[in-house]
């Protein structure tokens, strides 16, 4: 088993004919994600990728076509809002948006609204999903990790890539990644993913990378100490970070002395999680 | 984006809310002018983008026009915080009977804004967070509701403001969130907002910060960007879509991912190291953009090595080598590059880059290790 | 509130939806100058708040100037439906390729907007719901979120729109629904909403609708309204906040409530008599309200008796018999009353009433026999 | 037992300074409901009702002080629709909205937003509701009803009040009385109430009383027949009313030929409904 996704999920793609949409759906598909349809307005009626995927107007349309039930967004961020609440109203139960840049308060009305439907979104601003050898939904390079019994969850994008990277290196797998993003106002957070991987048959230890900001992390550590029986690894970014400078991601920043590295790693270790000194160590400890 | 108080204000002022009479001045002779308009007597205000101005001595009374260019010619000569002040503002002096804070922000864990107010205005709203926080009153924002005029009445009780004022409070309240809303800010903030002598709500001063995801709908507020307050290299960044932030050390950084960077400047530190900047290329960044981000971060006379540390999802590493070729062609560098590219089309970059001279490193734990080595040489 | 097609197209207009232009006449000679100013050919379009002006001789088109003013002299001497034609609207002649129907109503049973179209547009959309519904599509819009971009595509793909006109299309949409909800209109429609020869979107033809309970924050449009289009009865009755319409029957009736006026005329329907009006007095009328609903009822020659049927909630029957009372006093009335109070105060306005020489009743069947048998004498 | 109210409920009225509301605040009261408050803006702190019931400045502020579970809205309409967000927002999980002339697009909004935090609205534009014996809220006259075993919902106000006098003159008593109110858009329907209705143990038989305009007596017909075992008896107002005019409720108009008082007859009679000629006729239908 897995969470989210897996060969059962059958995907559409949000923006398919743009360069990165294009690019990506190509790389998915070759890694044999079950990609059933793509949208771009205007450009109903084409088929992409040799003539194997066709493109609708709408993810309404799409939808109905094709009985989609996932949804990977890599249209720009001024039109990403919409395409989340089209994806919503289509009927999408898991909607993945790969975007970066969502104005803030755009998010704080897409999450209202998909929460009101009961819909799950991951990102935005995140690398995606991996199911090794099952599917791949979004960005995350099919090739440097392999199926095992690790869940990963992750704030980050490239980060996480590195941390998969190692474990693979070692030899260990992972059950899902799962990237939830970078932003401070996002779909599915730190606790949500690590309730499923409890959960989840497959997964018997999981890791978990966050970085400053917020208190997400802070919250998890809670829930870890509280809910969870499997062993979790952590690793935490922005321990060299200033005070007050958004680090790159929108929901990076140490706000009012709150959210550094420090007190997340304390609050981490304080629930028994092992932190990590650098990514690469992750993969050790799992060992 | 930070706004500058002057600013913050003709936007409150914009959607209705009371502030004082007062224009900004960049000499001390404008300032002196705008004194003897105001009829004497006024307030000289730093304007800088850092907290602390008062403390710093950036704000001053002045007695009449003289005193006004005299108190300007002082303040406009300091620098707070390793900022100069290059603008003041000159405000009419206000009679102050009370002093009370109100402010807008983005709740991250609620994912709502929350309006905030304390009857113990005019201070450090964080420390009054800190050390009171039950002085504060939250009241969180419906984003498809907006504000509602009972959540105002609940905050007017909560702060035991004299009900003769409940109505100016409402419309004041409503009209910050208006701009909070229509400006995507991400803070909207009035500290003080003054009961003066004549009973009267006013906002003396203000301010804003506009969610830098949302300019490209605020064509007029771009144009308020005041980049005389910035480090240029983060200006020349911003043009190119990078985010670069300058830090103290010797290691320049060049990574693709916002936790990648950060996590590569914690590795360098972890090896001994310090970091010069933190630098995201950001996703599928093509060759110009990694050229411009080599040479803003060798820009900084500090540096004394490069480490690139790309792990290729969106970005593909043959593209990230063209542009660090393009660049080495360019800038012709003399610090040395430790080089580590892993990813999508990490073989095509690596064969590119076989002839370059650069030092590469297969793990990221190495090629902090190396370029930690390469600095200190 | 019914608007007129020039106004409804005014409106339409303001928000950026294309329409012919043009302008309204009064006179025959106005609109020979308007289509003067338009160069010649015009469509002369009669201005009345009922539909089927079309198949009643309402719309013509004028060759040139001269034609205009013959056809609107023609026009302007109409009734229709029993509405005299006071103003027509003189628009250029378009070339029509295709015609869409596009509209927003509220949709109760979903408890939102609903926005309809359908490629058969220029005819009675209601026919096309009833014979073919299939093809009308809907879209509902969310109240809180408001239309959507991706909506206004999918209602272009379903009327097969061509793909070079979904933008306008968009801009088109948006704009109807922003004027719908900035508003609080109950219909906005443009029928037929036509692409010309060249290729562009235009409003041929435009209908809104006003919430009534939303005027109060609408003083703009409370001046749009045309009182010489309503009977003058209903005018003075809206004025002292009353419902009333003016019906066939010979039996007057005053009663409190809508759901308890609809049965009283249905009550005097099924005992043989024909109601002359349905007048609702609302919750908590007071006397001088009583007063004006009384010489309104009156004030039609019709009315050979009147039924008062008070059941006390809000009312209070003692308040509705000194209304009762003053107005007798004014209007000196000719015909039989009969009068039923029963509720709140019912025992003190039975006694304000025992010396004014009312017939009396105890049940609403007692009541409306006893006025049918009046109103026959 | 009853439904929605009882003695049990613990009342506040908003607008309780403002002539209706202080009047029927006293008829409430001298009725036995049970009213812990009232809420008039900037008048906090004062007492009515011979200084029994304590004004506060906000609904949060007097549900707070006095546990409050249910609402009664007495606000002139254009503050009504602010009224009903803020008792939802106050935790309030029953507002009863007695004002009439509420904007429709106010009311889209304010039942979107209710339906979200799950809490349940009856009215506007109606007369309340009374238990028989136990509590009144709103503006029926108490003394026109008995306790008993009939379950009442009308869209109708004074009408409602028609039917509840003919039922007591025939010894006939209320188990509870629902005014679900006249408008196009409101908050609960004649289904909502049915279905209470048929679970509630002291309703035995149920009278529904419609009128013309939109679909929810054919609903009800529908709802009756599939889920209903108690006998319903019904009235129809407006078999006079002409087509186009809205008669004195928003609600209340026969619109392209639908909502007629026919059709409505027609359905509730295949259902197996009894449809009385007359409102006083429902009484002895009942017998």
């Amino acid at each position: 088993m897995s969470i989210l996704i897996d060969k059962n999920t059958r995907l559409i793609v949000q923006g398919i004919t743009g360069n990165e949409g294009m690019f990506h759906t190509q790389q998915m598909f070759a890694y044999g994600t079950n990609i059933v349809g793509g949208v771009t307005p205007g450009k109903g009626g084409e088929w992409v990728v040799n003539g194997k995927i066709p493109v609708f107007d709408s993810v309404k349309l799409a939808a109905d076509a094709t009985g989609a039930n996932c949804s990977v967004i890599f249209v720009p961020a001024k039109f990403a809002p919409d395409a989340m609440f089209e994806a919503a109203d289509a009927g999408i139960s898991l909607i993945v948006c790969i975007t970066e840049g969502v104005a803030v308060q755009d998010m704080m009305r897409v999450r209202n609204y998909l929460d009101q439907k009961r819909v799950r979104l991951v990102g935005p601003n995140c690398p995606g999903m991996l199911t090794p050898g099952e599917s791949k939904v979004g960005i995350i390079p099919g090739n440097i990790a392999i199926s095992g019994n690790v869940g990963v969850v992750s704030r980050s994008g490239t980060l996480t890539y590195e941390v998969l990277y190692a474990m693979k290196n070692l030899g260990l797998g992972a059950s899902t990644c799962v990237g939830i993003g970078g932003d401070p106002v996002n779909g599915t957070n730190f606790i949500d993913v690590l309730d499923m991987f409890e959960h989840d048959a497959q997964t018997e230890k999981v890791v978990m990378i966050g970085e400053i900001g917020g208190t997400d992390e802070e919250k998890a550590a809670e829930f870890i100490s509280k809910k969870m029986t499997k062993p979790v690894v952590s690793f935490i970014a922005g321990q060299t970070a200033p005070p007050g400078k958004r680090m790159g991601h929108a929901g990076a920043i140490i706000e009012g002395g709150a959210g550094t590295a420090a007190d997340k790693i304390k609050a981490l270790e304080a629930a028994g999680v092992k932190v990590a000194k650098h990514p690469e160590e992750i993969a050790t400890l799992l060992k | 984006m930070k706004l500058h108080e002057y600013q913050s204000k003709l936007i409150f002022s914009k959607y209705g809310i009371p502030i004082p009479k007062g224009r900004v001045a960049a000499t001390a002779e404008a300032a002196r002018q705008i004194a003897q308009e105001l009829g004497g007597r006024a307030v000289i205000k730093a304007q800088v983008l850092v907290g602390g101005r008062g403390k710093a001595g950036g704000i001053k009374v002045a007695k009449d026009p003289n005193d006004a260019e005299q108190l300007a010619t002082q303040i406009l000569s300091m620098e707070i915080k390793g900022l100069p002040v290059r603008k003041v503002l000159v405000d009419e002096a206000a009679s102050i009977e009370t002093e009370i804070y109100l402010g807008i922000t983005n709740d991250r864990a609620a994912r709502r804004p929350v309006m905030m107010a304390s009857a113990a205005g005019g201070v450090d709203i964080e420390e009054v967070a800190r050390e009171t926080p039950e002085k504060i009153i939250k009241v969180h924002i419906d984003p498809l509701l907006g504000l509602r005029d009972y959540q105002t009445r609940d905050i007017a009780a909560g702060i035991d403001l004299p009900r003769e004022l409940w109505r100016d409070f409402n419309a004041i309240a409503l009209a910050l969130w208006k701009a909070y809303s229509e400006n995507d800010a991400t803070l909207a903030e009035i500290n003080p907002l003054i009961i003066n002598k004549e009973k009267k709500l006013v906002a003396l001063d203000g301010k804003m910060l506009i969610d830098d995801n949302a300019m490209f709908r605020h064509a007029d507020l771009a144009e308020l960007r005041d980049i005389d307050e910035e480090a240029p290299a983060e200006t020349e960044a911003r043009k190119y879509g990078l985010s670069y932030i300058k830090l103290d050390g010797t290691i320049g950084c060049m990574v693709n991912g916002a936790g990648l960077a950060m996590t590569s400047m914690d590795v360098i530190k972890l090896f001994g190291g310090e970091p010069a900047n933190f630098l995201d290329i950001g996703g599928g960044a093509g060759a110009d953009k990694v050229a411009a981000a080599m040479k803003i971060i060798l820009t900084d006379p500090n540096v004394k090595a490069v480490l690139f540390n790309i792990f290729g999802g969106i970005t593909r590493c043959d593209e990230v080598a063209k542009g660090i070729l393009v660049a080495m062609d360019e800038v012709k560098p003399k610090v040395p590059m430790v080089v580590r590219l892993v990813g999508t089309n990490a073989e095509e970059g690596r064969k590119l880059l076989e002839n370059a001279h650069m030092i590469t490193a297969e793990t990221l734990a190495d090629a902090a290790q190396k370029a930690v080595k390469a600095a200190t040489k």
